[in-house]
Parts: C-alpha cells; sequence; structure tokens
C-alpha cells in the first residue's frame, strides 16, 4: 500500500484538535460577556413608515393558506384583486412552515432590531403572545383597519395578548380536536378513549403543538386549558406520558398527520379542523370530532414586525381581507374558520354547503366548547414545554 | 523504510519541495478557503462554545450572562443519556447493515462488474440528486401500514397481523442506511478498485478457503476505505434527525432530535450549545478509538 | 448441485444487485407518483395516471422558482467550493508547512458538527455583523460546507496521482505553469469533477442550514418542507425524478466521455471518489 | 529558453563532490566523476545504492545537498529542470496517459515553441520503428513499444546529455537484448552523452564505453568493462559484476614480480601487477570460468596452482556446466566448464581438482574478519560466455 502522505493521522487530528480547542477558547472569551436580552421596546426599536413613497409589501404566510385560481395555479385570485385595487405590488412567499422554525429563523434579527424583510407575517396565538411579549411587533393604527374593528368574530375580539386589537388580527382560525378514519375505525368520542382503546394501540398520533395537544388533555381531565395550575399541567402529562410509553401514541406532529390518516395508516388522531375538512371532502368517513369536554380554538395572526418599512400597506392589506366578500373567498379555499362576520353571508353565494359548514362558521354549540389556551410568561412557557418536550421524546 | 523507498532505484522518490522557493505557496493555497471556513464555521463555532458555557437560567428576553457554567455539560448528559446512547446505537446498527450491504455491492462493482463498471456506480450516486425529503418521503409510502410491502409481509407471516414497519426502530435504521449508504459504498469502490485480482489467486493458490482469503488479503487491503467509508457513512448518521422524526417514534428520537428541539422549541440555547458540543466530543472520541483499533493512521 | 455451484460463483453480484435495488425503490416510488393525478392535496397514494404533472411542471406556483434558484445557488456554490477546495487539496497533498494538523481538522470538523449546529450558529453570525440574510448568505454557506467534501475528494485523487509524469513534463522543458496547466490539472480533472458533483448534490439538496440563512428566500428543499406540511404537490416528484434523470444523464454522458481517457489514467493511478455526507 | 545553446556541444558532463542527504541518511556521499562527451557511461549499483538519486540530481529532479554539476564550464545544479539541456527517459517510463503518442512525442518541442513538429515527430517515431502510432494512447501499447516512446520523447529535444533510468528493467529478456543493441546504434547515430543507470551489470557492460559501480553512495570502481572485469578493484566488485571466487589469505609481501598468499594452509602466488596488496589480509580471486577442473593434481599443468575438493553440484546449462567444489576447509569454489566438448563431464560426488593460471588470479584487500566468499550458482550465469 503506498502511502506517498499522511492527509491526517492519528496523531495529527489529536494535536489539531487541541489546537482547535485552544482557538475556540480564545474566540469563546472574545464572545464570554454573554449575550443582551432580546426584549425590545416601542421606544428603543424605532421602525419607519415608507408607504407613503413605497408601494410595495412583504407578506409572509404558511403554504397553502391563499386561495388559489383552480384554472391556474399561479394565480391567487383575492391577493391579484388587492394589488389591483391599490397598486400595491405584494411579494408573497410561503416560508412559514412551523412556528418555532420560523421564530429561529427571525429572533436574531428582530432581538437587535434588525429588519426581517418582512411586512406582514402570520403566526400562531401563542408565538404571537411570546412575540409581542418580546416587543417585536409593532402597533396598527386602528383608524386604517375600519373593517376589523367592524367585522372580528366576538370571541377573538379582546384576547390576553392583544386586548385593543391592533397588533395581532387573526388571518384564520381553526379548531383542534380529535379526528378518526372511519375506514379503519370506529366512532372516537373523547380524547380518554383516543388515549386508551387497544385496538387503536400504535395508530394515533398526537399534536406537537404543546398548547393544541395539553389544552386537549387538561379539558378531558376536566380542567380549564384556560386557567389551569401546574399540578394539573402535570396530571394531564403523566397521562399523556403513559399513552407515549404504551406505545398507544405513535407519533407527533404538524400537519403531516393528514396524509397518513387519509390513507388509514393512523387511525385516529389530534388534528386540526381545516385538515380533517380537507380529507372529509374526499371521503366523508374520515371525521372532525369536537369532545364533549372541548376543544382548542386557536388563530393564526397577521402582525407586522418591528424595522418592517410598509405599515400603512400591511393595514391596507389586513383591512382588505376584513371585508366579508373577500373573506369568504379565501375561505372557500383554505375551509378553516372564517374569523370575519358577514362572511357566512357572503359564502350562501359562493358555496352554500361551505356556509353552512359549522367548521368554518362554527355554531354557538361549538364556540362554546372552545377553549383558548391559557397566556403563559416566559418562565411558566420554557417550563411547561421543556416538560412536554420531554414526553413527547426530543 | 521510507529512508530505503527513497532512494531505491524502484521507487524515485517525490521531489522534495525546494526550500525558499515554495515557502509561502502553501499558505497561498490554504488561505481562500481556509479563511472561508474559519470565518463562516470557526467563528461561529467559537460563538457556540461560548454560549454552551453561559447560565442556564438566562432567558431570551432577558439575555444570558457567561458564568462559565460548566455544569451546563453534566446536566445535559444526565437528562439526554437515553438519547445519546440510542443515537449510537442506530448509527451503529445501520452501520452494520450498511457494511453487510455495502461491501458485496462495493465489491462487485470494482472486482465483477467488468464493462457495467460505471453504470452500477451512476445508479449508487444518482439517488443523491433527488432530494432527501422527497426520498425519505418516499420511504413512508413504502413502508406505510396499509402498503404493499407490509401487506405481503402479513401474509407471509412475517409481521404479526395488525405489526407495522413505519414508526419502528427498524424504519429509522433502515432509513438511516439507505440514506448514507452512498457515502460508505464509493471510498469502499475506490479501495477496491486498486485490489489486484491476482493478490486472491495467489491466495487461493495457498491453500487459502475464499472466507480466508477475503479474511486475508481482500479485507486488510480494503482497509483504508473501509475505515474513511466507515466514518463518513456513522458520523453524518449519529447526527441526523430527519429518519427519526419521519420514519420513527418518539421512541425513537435520536440526539439530533434533541438538539433541535432545544434551539428551535425550548429556546435552551446553553443547553443547546452544550448538547451539540458533546455530540461532536462523542463523535471524535468515537473516530479516535475506532481508528485505533482498525490501526490505521489515515483519517480521509 | 449445478445451482449452488451458479449462485456460488454469483453470489456477490446478485447481493449488489439487490442492494441497487432497495438504492433504487424510493426513486422508483417517486418516479411513479410523478404520473398521479392524487385524489387531493393531503393524498399521497397512487391514485390515476396521468401526464399532467410533466407537462405543466411549474403549474403549481413558487416552485420553479424554487427550483430555479437551487440551481443558481447550487451552480455558483460548486463553482467557488470546487476552486477554494482544488487549491487546499493541492496544498495539503503537495507541501509540506507548519500549522498542516491544524488545516486538517478545520476540513474535518465541518463534516462532523451536525448541520443544525452550523445552520444556527451561522445564523448568529450574520446577525452580529448586520448581513441580511438572502441568496447571498445561502451561497456563503453552501460553500462552507462543500468545501470539506471538495478537498477530501480532489485529495484522494491527487494523492492517487504519479508524481513523476510532472517530473517527467518539467525534464521536457515545461516549467511549472505549463506542467500544471498540461499535465496535472488534466489528470487530477476527474476528481475535480466528482468533487463538483458532490458539491453540487450537497447544496442542492441541503435544507437546513439554508432555512436558517435565507431570509425570505426559498429554495427547492424548502419548498418540499413546507409542502409536506400541508400536502405535497405531485409536481415535486417531477422534479426529484427530472432530477434523478439528469444526474444518470450527466454521469452516464461523461463516463462515455471518459471512457477513453480512463483507460488512459490507468497508469496515473486510481480514479477519484466521490465522499458525501449530509 | 535562453542560454541554452542547444546546437553547440556543450562539453563533458562533470560532478564535482556531488552529495545528497535525506535527513541523516546519505544517499550520495562526495561523489566526483567526469562523463566524456559524446560517451556512453553506465551507473551501476544494487538498488539503493545512491544511482538513481546521483541521476535525477543530474536532472534537476532532486537540488545538491552540496556540490557541483557541471556541464562544459557551467553549474547547472541549481538550474530548474526544464532550463537544462538534460532530457530523462524515467523508469516508469512517465507517459503522459491523458496524450498520445505523438502528442507525447511533440510535447519538449511545443513547450519550447516550436510550432511544426510534425516533420520532427515523425522522423523519430520512424527512428524509434514507432511508424502510424502516433494516434495512439500509451496505455494501448506494449511495454517495449512505450520504452521506445519514452526514448523518442527525450530524444527529439537533441539534449546534450540523455538520462536513462533502468529504462529496459521492465522488459523481457529478448526484447531487452534488442533494446540494448537498439539504444547503442541510436547513440552512435545521434553521438549525444548518454548516462545509463541500472542494476544489470550485462546491460551496463554490453552497453556502455565506461562503467562506475557505485555502493552505498560512493563509487568503488570506474572505467572500461572488461578492464573492471577482469581485474575488479575490490570484493563488491567482484561479486557484483559477474562472479569470482574469493579465497581469505594472508599476503606475505612481494618478490620477483609476484606476492606471495597463504590460505588455508597452501601457498599461492598472484603477479605483482594484478595484486592491490602486498600485506595482511586480502582475498584472492578467481573467476569461475578461468578455472579448470580435472581428475587429479598430475594434470594440472606446469605453473598452475590449484585447489583439490569434492563435486557436490553440476549444472549443466548449455553453453556451460557449472560445478561447485567443495575444498578441503570446506569452501565451496564454483567452476564453469565450457561444453566444448574438449573435456569430460565430471560426476558428482568424485573427488576432482581444480587449476588456474596465476595471471587469471587478483588479489583484493582484505577485512581481517571477511572470510571466503563465493558467488552461488546463479540461474542465468552473467560473466559466463553465451
Amino acid at each position: 500500500m503506498r502511502t506517498p502522505l499522511r492527509p491526517l493521522s492519528r496523531r495529527g487530528l489529536l494535536t489539531g484538535t487541541l489546537g482547535s480547542a485552544a482557538l475556540l477558547t480564545m474566540g469563546g472569551s472574545l464572545a464570554g460577556c454573554g449575550t443582551n436580552g432580546a426584549q425590545q421596546t416601542e421606544a428603543g426599536c424605532v421602525s419607519e413608515d415608507l408607504s407613503g413613497t413605497e408601494k410595495k409589501l412583504a407578506f409572509a404566510n404558511w403554504p397553502q393558506y391563499m386561495d388559489v385560481d383552480e384554472k391556474d395555479e399561479s394565480k391567487r385570485p383575492s391577493l391579484d384583486e388587492f394589488i389591483t385595487k391599490t397598486g400595491i405590488q405584494v411579494t408573497y412567499t410561503e416560508d412559514i412552515n412551523d412556528n418555532n422554525e420560523f421564530f429561529g429563523k427571525v429572533q436574531n434579527q428582530l432581538a437587535a432590531c434588525q429588519s426581517t424583510d418582512r411586512d406582514i407575517i402570520v403566526l400562531t396565538d401563542w408565538m404571537a403572545a411570546r412575540m409581542i411579549r418580546l416587543g417585536w411587533i409593532q402597533k396598527l393604527d386602528p383608524a386604517n383597519i375600519p373593517n376589523v374593528q367592524a367585522n372580528l368574530l366576538p370571541s377573538l375580539l379582546n384576547r390576553p395578548f392583544d386586548t385593543e386589537n391592533r397588533i395581532s388580527i387573526p388571518w384564520q382560525s381553526g379548531l383542534a380536536g380529535l379526528a378518526y378514519n372511519g375506514n379503519v375505525t370506529k366512532e372516537l368520542r373523547t380524547v380518554d378513549e383516543l388515549l386508551t382503546r387497544p385496538d387503536l394501540k400504535g395508530k394515533v398520533t398526537a399534536l406537537s403543538e404543546m398548547r393544541d395537544t395539553m389544552g386537549l388533555l387538561l379539558g378531558s381531565n376536566g380542567h380549564d386549558p384556560a386557567n389551569f395550575t401546574a399540578a394539573q399541567f402535570d396530571d394531564a402529562l403523566n397521562k399523556l406520558k403513559k399513552a407515549v410509553d404504551s406505545g398507544q401514541i405513535r407519533k407527533f406532529t404538524g400537519n403531516d398527520y393528514a396524509p397518513d390518516l387519509a390513507k388509514g395508516d393512523i387511525a385516529a388522531c389530534i388534528g386540526w379542523s381545516g385538515d380533517v375538512i380537507q380529507l372529509s371532502g374526499e371521503d366523508e368517513k374520515v371525521r372532525f370530532v369536537a369532545p364533549d369536554s372541548g376543544v382548542m380554538l386557536y388563530s393564526d395572526n397577521m402582525m407586522v414586525p418591528n424595522k418592517a418599512t410598509h405599515k400603512s400597506n400591511a393595514e391596507a392589506l389586513i383591512n382588505y381581507y376584513y371585508e366579508p366578500a373577500v373573506a369568504a373567498k379565501l375561505a372557500a379555499y383554505v375551509n378553516y374558520i372564517c374569523p370575519v362576520k358577514g362572511a357566512q353571508a357572503e359564502m350562501e353565494k359562493i358555496d352554500p354547503e361551505l356556509a353552512a359548514n359549522p367548521l368554518i362558521f362554527p355554531d354557538e354549540a361549538l364556540l362554546s366548547k372552545s377553549k383558548v389556551f391559557m397566556a403563559l410568561d416566559e418562565k411558566q412557557e420554557r417550563e411547561y414545554e421543556g416538560k412536554f418536550q420531554q414526553v413527547i421524546g426530543a | 523504510m521510507t529512508l530505503l523507498a527513497r532512494t531505491g532505484s524502484g521507487e524515485p522518490p517525490p521531489s522534495a519541495p525546494r526550500p525558499g522557493r515554495h515557502r509561502l505557496l502553501p499558505y497561498l493555497l490554504l488561505l481562500p478557503g481556509a479563511a472561508w471556513l474559519l470565518i463562516f464555521f470557526g467563528v461561529p463555532l467559537a460563538q457556540l462554545a461560548a454560549a454552551s458555557l453561559y447560565d442556564p437560567s438566562g432567558s431570551l428576553s432577558t439575555g444570558y450572562a457567561m458564568t462559565w457554567a460548566f455544569g451546563n455539560y453534566p446536566d445535559v448528559v444526565q437528562a439526554y443519556w437515553p438519547q445519546f446512547l440510542r443515537s449510537f446505537g442506530y448509527a451503529g446498527l445501520a452501520l452494520v447493515l450498511a457494511l453487510l450491504l455495502g461491501y458485496p455491492l462495493a465489491y462487485a462493482i470494482a472486482q465483477k462488474a467488468g464493462r457495467w463498471k460505471n453504470l452500477l456506480l451512476v445508479c449508487v450516486v444518482a439517488p443523491m440528486f433527488t432530494s432527501f425529503l422527497v426520498r425519505t418521503l418516499a420511504w413512508k409510502t413504502i413502508l406505510s401500514d396499509n402498503g404493499a410491502l407490509v401487506g405481503l409481509l402479513r401474509d407471509v407471516h412475517l409481521l404479526a397481523p395488525d405489526g407495522r414497519l413505519l414508526a419502528t426502530p427498524f424504519a429509522v435504521v433502515l432509513g438511516l442506511t439507505y440514506n448514507f449508504l452512498p457515502f460508505l459504498v464509493l471510498p469502499l469502490y475506490a479501495s477496491l478498485e486498486r485490489l489486484d485480482p491476482r493478490l486472491l489467486e495467489a491466495a487461493t493458490d495457498l491453500y487459502a478457503s475464499p472466507a480466508q482469503a477475503f479474511r486475508r488479503v481482500t479485507l486488510p487491503l480494503s482497509m483504508p476505505g473501509l475505515v474513511a467509508g466507515t466514518l463518513l457513512f456513522f458520523i453524518p448518521a449519529s447526527g441526523d434527525y430527519i429518519n427519526a422524526e419521519l420514519l420513527g417514534t418518539p421512541n425513537e428520537y435520536m440526539i439530533g432530535n434533541v438538539i433541535d428541539s432545544a434551539f428551535l422549541v425550548r429556546l435552551d440555547y446553553p443547553q443547546g450549545a452544550a448538547l451539540s458540543f458533546l455530540l461532536m466530543a462523542a463523535i471524535l472520541a468515537v473516530v479516535f478509538g475506532y481508528l485505533r483499533r482498525a490501526g490505521t493512521e489515515e483519517v480521509l | 448441485m449445478r445451482l449452488s455451484r451458479w449462485l456460488a460463483d454469483r453470489w456477490v453480484m446478485i447481493v449488489a444487485l439487490l442492494v441497487l435495488g432497495y438504492l433504487a425503490l424510493p426513486i422508483l416510488v417517486v418516479a411513479a407518483l410523478s404520473f398521479n393525478r392524487p385524489s387531493s392535496r393531503l393524498s399521497y397514494d397512487f391514485n390515476e395516471f396521468t401526464l399532467d404533472n410533466w407537462r405543466q411542471p411549474c403549474a403549481t406556483s413558487d416552485m420553479c422558482d424554487a427550483v430555479v434558484r437551487s440551481v443558481q445557488i447550487g451552480f455558483l456554490a460548486t463553482v467557488v467550493a470546487t476552486v477554494l477546495g482544488t487549491l487546499m487539496a493541492f496544498a495539503l497533498v503537495r507541501h509540506r508547512f507548519r500549522g498542516r494538523s491544524g488545516i486538517n481538522v478545520l476540513i474535518f470538523l465541518p463534516m462532523a458538527t451536525p448541520e443544525l449546529v452550523m445552520g444556527t450558529s451561522l445564523l448568529a453570525l450574520f446577525v452580529s455583523a448586520g448581513v441580511p440574510q438572502g441568496f447571498w448568505t445561502i451561497l456563503i454557506a453552501h460553500v462552507m460546507f462543500c468545501v470539506s467534501f471538495v478537498v477530501v475528494t480532489v485529495k484522494a485523487r491527487l494523492a492517487g496521482m504519479d508524481r513523476r509524469l510532472e517530473e517527467a513534463a518539467m525534464d521536457l522543458y515545461a516549467n511549472e505553469w505549463q506542467t500544471f496547466r498540461r499535465i496535472t490539472l488534466p489528470l487530477v480533472l476527474p476528481g475535480i469533477v466528482a468533487a463538483a458533483l458532490l458539491a453540487f448534490s450537497l447544496s442542492f439538496d441541503d435544507f437546513i442550514i439554508t432555512n436558517f440563512n435565507a431570509g425570505t428566500t426559498v429554495t427547492f428543499p424548502m419548498y418540499v418542507w413546507g409542502a409536506a406540511q400541508r400536502g405535497i404537490p405531485p409536481q415535486v416528484n417531477v422534479i426529484g425524478t427530472a432530477m434523478f434523470a439528469v444526474a444518470l444523464l450527466l454521469v452516464g454522458l461523461s463516463s462515455l466521455r471518459g471512457r477513453r481517457a480512463r483507460r488512459a489514467n490507468l497508469l496515473a493511478g486510481p480514479p477519484g471518489h466521490l465522499r458525501r455526507s449530509s | 529558453m535562453t542560454g541554452m545553446a542547444r546546437e553547440t556541444p556543450a562539453g563533458d558532463l562533470r560532478l564535482a563532490n556531488l552529495t545528497k542527504r535525506f535527513g541523516v541518511f546519505t544517499a550520495v556521499d562526495d561523489l566526483s566523476l567526469t562523463i566524456e562527451q559524446g560517451s556512453f557511461f553506465a551507473l551501476l549499483g544494487a538498488s539503493g545504492c545512491g544511482k538513481t538519486t546521483t541521476l535525477r540530481m543530474i536532472a534537476g529532479l532532486e537540488e545538491p545537498t552540496t556540490g557541483q554539476v557541471l556541464l562544459g564550464d557551467r553549474d547547472i545544479a541549481r538550474l530548474r529542470p526544464y532550463k537544462r539541456p538534460v532530457n530523462t527517459v524515467f523508469q516508469s517510463y512517465a507517459l503522459f496517459p491523458h496524450l498520445s503518442i505523438f502528442e507525447n512525442v511533440a510535447f519538449g518541442l511545443r513547450r519550447r515553441g516550436i510550432r511544426s513538429v510534425d516533420d520532427e515527430v515523425t522522423r523519430m517515431l520512424s527512428l524509434v520503428q514507432l511508424d502510424g502510432y502516433g494516434n495512439r494512447r500509451p496505455a494501448q501499447l506494449s511495454g517495449g513499444q512505450q520504452q521506445r516512446v519514452a526514448l523518442a520523447r527525450a530524444l527529439i529535444n537533441r539534449p546534450q546529455v540523455l538520462l536513462l533510468d533502468e529504462p529496459l528493467g521492465a522488459l523481457d529478456l529478448k526484447l531487452r537484448r534488442q533494446m540494448q543493441i537498439e539504444l547503442k546504434r541510436i547513440q552512435i547515430e545521434v553521438g549525444i552523452t548518454f548516462v545509463h543507470v541500472t542494476h544489470d551489470q550485462e546491460e551496463a557492460m554490453t552497453m556502455a564505453d565506461t562503467v562506475a559501480v557505485m555502493n552505498a553512495g560512493r563509487i568503488e570502481q570506474l572505467g572500461a568493462p572488461a578492464d573492471i572485469y577482469e581485474f575488479p578493484a575490490t570484493a563488491f566488485v567482484a561479486n557484483f559484476l559477474g562472479q569470482s571466487n574469493l579465497l581469505a589469505g594472508e599476503a606475505t609481501g612481494a618478490g620477483g614480480g609476484d606476492v606471495a598468499v597463504t590460505a588455508h594452509g597452501t601457498r599461492f602466488s598472484v603477479p605483482a601487477g594484478r595484486s592491490r596488496a602486498d600485506h595482511g589480509p586480502v582475498h584472492l580471486g578467481v573467476r569461475p570460468e578461468k578455472l579448470i577442473l580435472v581428475g587429479s593434481a598430475d594434470q594440472v599443468p606446469q605453473g598452475h596452482q590449484h585447489v583439490t575438493g569434492v563435486v557436490t553440484d553440476a549444472s549443466y546449462v548449455g553453453v556451460s556446466t557449472q560445478y561447485l567444489l567443495r575444498t578441503g576447509w570446506g569452501t565451496e569454489v564454483s567452476v564453469f566448464a565450457a561444453n566444448s566438448g574438449a573435456s569430460e563431464r565430471v560426476p558428482v560426488g568424485s573427488e576432482a581438482v581444480a587449476y588456474w593460471d596465476p595471471r587469471h588470479a587478483f588479489l583484493l584487500p582484505r577485512d581481517a574478519a571477511d572470510t571466503d566468499r563465493t558467488s552461488p550458482v546463479l540461474d542465468e550465469p552473467v560473466g559466463a560466455p553465451s
């Protein structure tokens, strides 16, 4: 064997590693003073609004969360109409796949009071609450969003993290409840059934969103997800842990449970109403269940982050999507709960069947069952999230 | 030995670099690449090293103070040793599988394929051009509970009627094996290709059975490729989390999943950083130990 | 008896073909699904044969933009990483110098570092330096993680090269530059091409590091990841299949073209080989 | 290519106090020699003796630790290889695998900026009898053909010195002979200085005008092949170049034109002109083919000297029969008897006497610890008449 050189020998690796360790220590000592807090204040991080001169808007949203033309999937009718109407050029990107992941992407900029290059971002309640708490979100001018003030569903008004309804405006809402595939299992009514029924063993998934999964479990224990104690949380968590350890729960998922549910690889799950409605459209044996112990109501909210330079343009868009006719058009495509009053009437004109669907326009009975998860402060969030993550395996 | 080789007429030595003339040249050649790695890999890593010693009670909104909290390390070991063990266990298991599959493949391509050699080699490389995610999602389809494969296995009673492949340790190990197999095969192939088949004939001539010929001749001669391939397989496999996430259940989660969650979900940066460094240290330790056992000085 | 003899002679080849089948299986599924008209957005089951996806691969908004962007980034990252990595490989194989083991570790470590760690820590660097994320930060990151693999691949080829050929060239009145241009480069080229292919596939396929440093830019793997959350459009399978076919074609062509050269290269040592990690 | 007067002969190649060290190892030790312009010079030695290193220093592929390489009056020791009017035929040929035969041969001309190379290359290919092979690749040629390409590639540049580094080593016997003759022919035709490095003594003797035998970085002996063979300077040379029977003895002084030697209790004498020592420990050397085997001491002619022993081995090798004769003191002496039909074959086990003419013997100084040396019978009797 000819070895004309020793590219990297064991000894070389060792000395090199020690050398690099020394280098790292040096580099580390440069960063040795720690980091500053990420907290921003309105006074400390002032954003400029260039909407007057720039007819532009960067809108970051989740995939498939915007209506598209059935014939030409590159067209987005409601958004195109806004562009035509206002002359504001909208750059629409579908780059939010996960609240945590997106937070990871933008947190460094926002903590340093730098631009994220996005004027509107759409995030779920708890993440919205966290960002608002950190002072990373701009306040909107109520005068510029009259439709919101007029048409926002009453159950979504004055939520604890945005008491004035001028920081985070719901884009779509949804319910987290139970779902099952009637082709492979019999009817499912309660959370306890999901977690214990032997025929479902290994065919159950739950959501990796702590608030949705834990909210349903708290409810099933008779506790209020909107107001619970640490002990109650631990109770619910123990229940979950048992189901994980016994192999009842196969997986914790994001949206990716939907294809598996449709196929029957999983028989039942904790899932979101919007997905399940879509699946029901294909196969009516796939059903969404709102257990009597309660369902979790959540919203994905439009927000204008700090240093976004087109706040007025953003307000124009938000206001536009709170026109009932526009909201109906959007809801007809995405099938989540429409947060806009009066959209149901508009929907009658588009698709009466959808207008009658309580999972898009929930009735009083369903709304009375729905809960919003308790607002957590940073310490609680970290504690509960840490415990939850430990149970779900990471 | 090397001195003899230098002057032996059989093996003219490479000409020694001329002192003076080229003293600066290697540094000039290295400069752009090394600077790139130092700035965009070394510096961030140094910052991360610092972060692993931050006060664990800090938080995002208040910031983290540097308290040289070496205790972060034992803390994460205590909390996550099962995932560490699992990572190396699965990666090791996948490695064994990959060796069983990859060695014959590399050997066949190198020694038996004749004019089909290039085509077969392309077949090993080409899957890497299709997105990692697309391929792993395809495995989900293949292993699905209602898929043909599971149906077949149930019919021949290799699986219980309610047995499954997806969301089991089997699926995770299979996914790891699949995704990193080319990294093992390619260096191994390069080594085996240089193997002179006459050596095997000589061995059989000297009363070695095929198995002995393999053990005494083929295996030792393919050692450099085997070592390189093993490392290139094992290192990324033990840090992987996508396979566990897509093909496993929480009970199969590996240390990569924990790091992922520490950084993205729990926002516990000191822990995340400490875990990352432990993982790297563990990998380096495994590499050292392995090299010692393999008795080779060459790494890559 | 005869069968067992036949098996004994060919079992290695048979096992190899089975393993190749294992490697190809998911690609076959992807290819099949690219001809599928799914029953719904959320279903991956084969429903109905159609050519629509191939006729209109870009029907899904943004996907093709993402593919084009990924190809651009892949191309640029490949060029830069290949140049930097090749230079480093030359320095490491051809020169003795102080600090060698440090450089080796600098090259080795990125391959041993979890991608997530590289992604987050690099992002922190960009942010603290005030660099806006996007196309260029992705490019920087891709070059960073590709360089090591280029170095390793080119090094293998270079180490296997017969130095006497270069001496012969020098003996025949070629100065250093001419020797490099006429002898060294053509002989190392297969290794460099292999490294470039590897770099491209690494760059094109990267999701984790890219995701952190992308800003609002979306690459193809990011698109797939996002789409996977809400139902993958069948066109994704078209792109996956097409990439596979292109790779097959590209490598096939180059091996056809290189067949003559490869025969000639027998004297020059073993062909370069690929090494990769993700 | 400034300063390279290729057409005018530069003069003799002189190595002056050339030394090359690799770390603590000295490969070439204070070597000085002169190679006449236009001569065929062979550097002979075993593997590792420093001959290749010497060649590489002349070519410019290795820089001397100290010393000079002079071509005429010019010291070229520190010139880059491509600035020297010196070309090399490498042991491995080092043909460029990615270039055609034509381009391989044209390589040097092109590097020197010569545009029209076609005629020259064609002429050169025909000189080495490879007409029509221009479009092939090196790997498509046989070993002998590759060797000739390597030769053509170097010769086409009309170097002042052509270095040959064991160029025939890889060839089979027949081809080697053929190439030896061809090389010699070409050398006479082009008239440039050839420096040939080899470990094959026969090759060196067949081809070279002058042979230098190298050992451990030094030259042991230098001269015309016949001179060296007939009267080696050291025991090493005596055994490296052909075979010798060396009997350990004590020289007891010169007298009457002869040196008297006592070995194993027997007195011998060697002409003073063939003695390199006349006192102290010596080796008395006789080449096996100079020994004649007879049945008894009576048959030893007047004025010849002899040893007695038992034949332990007889190998018939065609042109000759090689005997081993175990002497009374246990040493085996090698004897080659030409199969001319003039003498009868001696059976193994019989007693016999080997005699020689003292004028064919030679006397070499010996380390006191050294004992008898007899080369083993080789498969290929080098030095035997063929």
